[in-house]
């Protein structure tokens, strides 16, 4: 059956990838399966310098998901371009870069060092990170500030650029339409919802940085809706994600309005979730009855 | 060779101390790869994460591996209940175990766990054992009902049982015995945080090597969840380039 | 062990009540215990008139959770008062009645009909419910609605007022403040998070509202992060819910800042979810060192 | 008596059809209680909702009630992998039966029952037998493959099976038959939305009984999530009020 789906500045072999951060630089999973059966790869974040991240703990188990509060712990940019992305590249599949930052400069930073590669093909602006105290945070609440990293990046970066949503906010489809306004040639929704969970014998939060964001199967009817709404509001292509972790999830993000996914917490549990997910794609799509995942893109415009 | 999710058959769950049971599975292959102080990273359904647990023992003839966990929330209140002849499913031998290239014959070893850490220190005594290596075990526990594993350790090293409470064996915490135990030439510790800081304090002089906990995501070196400071301004992941390291490269 | 806790008009055995819509108006559970062990009850939302809600399915389950999208059905307050509020005052309990609306003058209107009745302890000011179209969200997402109701109610009302927040916005401390400004004696928080579910077969929403409201255990770590976030900022009592369903998610939500809590989801996989909690509190309590609700209450001050 | 949360015993679970599996259930209290068109809330461990099952007979003397579903589902899935011995975590009997006082003796019966809708009617059909009332039984299924209880209902009543694709008896819906079945003075029905729609549409002039599917929060009453519009512009709950109404009074 026919995966393949087109993006801007991506043709991918199927719709899956793993989730930024949720598969390090590949390398660790590398050794369970062959990368090249991926429709393409996000990377881990990459800030300007090399970030140590939050003390620990980092994660905490939830109902049905996960806190993790990280704190975009990478290598710099630099090093990232240096020694991951070309063994990533020796992968038939494609490579998002993962651009995070804390300022304006940093991201515009970041941005223009991965047009220094030829290995990648598009960015993932996270302007999402809940995790960071310095002011990452605003870009991705505020519509004007998103606008404003979204147009300094586009114009950094030679690109295609999908800015990253976040998730914790009151208007998402405000957020989707600013975004779009100011350039960006596709969307990648949703980022973690923040949330906390205490340490009962002590009262206090179990994650050193007291909240972390929220993510697997929990959050999936969240990221149902959003991209349902977005989808009605804006006509850029969404890479969907939170709390992917079968076929039938893949089935009804794109029917929602993505148009590829990624798979993030699910690999914790079941490193070969992606392959997993590419394996079962085409029987799943059989039994509801499409013919490949274009047919699905392309038949929910009847629906909505 | 690409690593794999094993499922592992369940040959027998027995409760051994208080809270504490023994699991037996059957998985040839990991039993043949496991070094100790390496772990298991188990899947309890209904749980979003894997458990770490340590392998306690392999009988590669049999194609078996021993963990011991102590029950204290809901996967190992699940994993306790499994019966023989269900599978649990797993990914491993994960991690760096303890390197014991650097002991050398004749030598004398001092070995160091605390409570449900003394599983792996289990693991190594049998390795070191089959060496020509003189042994002698420090097993701290809470109270008389934690205690376990003291005859087998008993059978191949000089065993010193510390309780807390004093109900049984030493009163106090593992360090109060150093004075008793002689020389040795290096140290291996498992435990809980505060034994292992109080061990490595105490024992800064010498050489020595500790195997680490901390909460994880995926338990293969991907997500940064596990790291842990070391001494030249970088950083280890337990998961992967531990659970073991050297007491001086890391900061507890 | 005490477990009583004192709040504005009330004062609680346990700090145990079903929450909204998720105990109807009492009368199936009466079936399965006596009703005189809760700490109170929280009925079922009133408006001015009669509702017939929306079409159905209304509910969906999700992973850990559910989708609701009732659409406030209800007999209307005037019924409300003659049938369903005499037979709850005769358990040994106290009554919190729910108001909702769809506009300011409905708000008015149902909390001044529970100034006729003197079984009624207090009001839960439901401004946050998501599935009324006519415009009840907004009061829910804007500060300046929200302290507009809230004012509104408050001067119509004879009763203290507990502000039920929702958990759809970028900035849950600055909602609530808003909320405390305006006189609100109170806050109840969370009631559901906006999602939606999808049926494979169509490619369309399970909910025939299309959205429903997340509750259940799914949702526990964003009512925790957002109930210490609000504690650290508002000095009035807090009703915490979301994903409570035993002793120990009790614990947590009082360390985290809640003053009581209310228990929704849980009581639909356990008829005896609200007793079994309250029965198991005092031991929980006591393995966490412990000597009463009050204790927890008064000791989160240190560490917060 | 308080209503209660009921741990029911699993005898024997046994697929007798595609897809279809049939539960022995040990459970004296139930067993005595239920009439026919009750359901069980049964509580899946790891799902948020409880899942309502009809009765589809019960062995007062055994102390048992049987259930049949299909696979439809995590839920309906994880319930055919129980194995006896384990037990199963219930509500009920649920919801209001078929009442059957306005059947005089001596009458005739018409029943329908559209795929997993059958067990209900199945459970009914034992209680007429034991009426002086001429039964018969019009049974849909999608295929051949997914054809049960046809000889259990042979014995008490005349029975016609259709399927929809004409792998088995006869072909098309269960309203085909209708012409064929003669005159009947009540009929009961249950099955899926779609066959109840043509049923009470075909049979609108008969008196008629139908049990009626919704999808369930509570499945108690409470909740309002299972309502279900009424001729008098009122509403009724398909949990507490139902599963069966008279055919006149409900919207479809
Ligand atoms: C490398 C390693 C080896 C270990 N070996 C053993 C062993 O041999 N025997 C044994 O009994 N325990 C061992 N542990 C601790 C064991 O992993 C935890 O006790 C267990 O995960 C608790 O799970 P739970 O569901 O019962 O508890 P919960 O507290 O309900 O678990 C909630 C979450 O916290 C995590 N968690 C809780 N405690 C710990 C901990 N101490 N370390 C890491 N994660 C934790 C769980 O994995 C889970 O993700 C080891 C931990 C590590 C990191
Ligand atoms: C009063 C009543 C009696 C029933 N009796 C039977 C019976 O005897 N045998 C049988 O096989 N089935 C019966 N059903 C349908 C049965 O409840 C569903 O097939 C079952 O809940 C599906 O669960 P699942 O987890 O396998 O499917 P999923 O689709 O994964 O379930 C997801 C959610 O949807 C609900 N759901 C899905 N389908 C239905 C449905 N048709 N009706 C109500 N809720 C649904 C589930 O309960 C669950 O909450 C009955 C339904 C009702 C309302
Ligand atoms: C441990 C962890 C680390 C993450 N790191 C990043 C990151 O660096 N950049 C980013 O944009 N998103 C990051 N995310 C968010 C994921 O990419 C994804 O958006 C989110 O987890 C929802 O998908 P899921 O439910 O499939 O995990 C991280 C998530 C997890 C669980
Ligand atoms: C079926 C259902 C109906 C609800 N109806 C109301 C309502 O009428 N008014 C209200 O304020 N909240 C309502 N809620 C929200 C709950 O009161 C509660 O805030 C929310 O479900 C979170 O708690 P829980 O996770 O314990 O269910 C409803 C929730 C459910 C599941
Ligand atoms: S747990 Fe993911 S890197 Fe160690
Ligand atoms: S399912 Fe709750 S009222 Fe019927």
């Amino acid at each position: 059956m026919n995966l393949e789906v087109k993006l801007p500045g991506l043709t991918l072999k199927n719709p899956i990838m793993p989730a930024s951060g949720c598969f390090g630089f590949g390398k660790e999973y590398s050794e369970f399966y062959d990368l090249s059966r991926l429709g393409a790869i996000i990377m881990k974040a990459a800030t300007q310098f090399e970030r140590f991240g939050n003390p620990t703990p980092r994660v905490a188990e939830t109902s049905s998901g996960m806190l993790n509060a990280i704190g975009l712990q990478n290598p710099g940019v630099e090093r990232i371009i240096a020694n991951e992305v070309p063994r990533l590249a020796e992968y038939d599949t494609s490579i998002i870069a993962n651009v995070a930052g804390s300022s304006l400069e940093e991201y515009i930073f970041v941005a223009r060092a991965f047009n220094e590669t030829n290995d990648v093909n598009a960015l993932e602006l996270n302007i999402s990170c809940p995790n960071v105290k310095e002011g990452g945070i605003q870009f991705g609440t505020d519509p004007d500030m998103a606008k404003k990293v979204t147009a300094a990046v586009k114009e950094a970066s030679n690109l295609p650029v999908y800015v990253k949503l976040s998730p914790n906010v009151t208007n998402i489809a405000e957020m989707a339409k600013a975004v779009e306004e100011a350039g960006a040639d596709g969307l990648s929704m949703i980022n973690t919802l923040t949330g906390m969970k205490l340490h009962l014998p002590t009262g206090k939060p179990l994650i050193a940085n007291q909240t972390g964001g929220l993510s697997g199967p929990a959050i999936k009817p969240i990221a149902i809706r959003m991209i349902y709404e977005v989808r009605q509001q804006v006509s850029i292509p969404i890479i969907g994600m939170g709390g992917i972790s079968t076929a039938e999830d893949v089935l009804e993000f794109l029917q929602a309005g993505a148009d590829a996914v990624a798979v993030g917490t699910a690999n914790f549990q079941n490193p070969f979730a992606c392959v997993d997910i590419i394996d079962a794609l085409p029987e799943t799509l059989i039994k509801y009855q499409y013919t490949s995942v274009q047919d699905v893109i392309e038949r929910r415009g009847a629906v909505v | 060779m690409m690593k794999k999710r094993h499922e592992m058959k369940v040959l027998s769950v027995e409760t051994i101390a208080k809270e504490t049971v023994e699991m037996k599975l059957y998985q040839p292959e990991v039993s043949q790869q496991t070094v100790p102080g390496q772990f298991l990273h188990l899947l309890v359904p209904g749980f979003t994460l894997r458990r770490p647990i340590s392998i306690a023992k392999v009988d590669r003839q049999e194609g078996t591996v021993t963990i011991l966990f102590k029950i204290v929330g809901g996967g190992t209140k699940a994993l306790a209940a499994y019966q023989p002849g269900m599978t649990v499913d797993a990914l491993g031998p994960n991690g760096n175990g303890f390197s014991i290239d650097d002991v050398s014959e004749g030598g004398r070893v001092l070995l160091i766990g605390g409570g449900i850490g003394i599983p792996p220190i289990y693991h190594l005594a049998k390795r070191l054992s089959e060496k020509n290596v003189e042994l002698v075990a420090v097993l701290g526990f809470q109270s008389k009902d934690y205690v376990f594993y003291e005859e087998a350790f008993k059978k191949i090293a000089e065993t010193y049982v510390v309780t807390n409470d004093g109900s049984y064996g030493h009163q106090g915490f593992v360090t109060h015995v150093f004075p008793e135990v002689g020389a040795f030439d290096q140290y291996f510790s498992c435990g809980p945080l505060p034994m292992l800081r109080a061990v490595t304090t105490e024992l800064q002089d010498s050489k020595g090597k500790v195997s680490l906990e901390e909460r994880m995501g995926c338990g293969v070196g991907a997500c940064m969840a596990c790291v842990l400071p070391t001494v030249d301004n970088s950083y280890k992941k337990i998961c992967s380039d531990g659970p073991v390291f050297s007491a001086q490269e890391v900061i507890l």
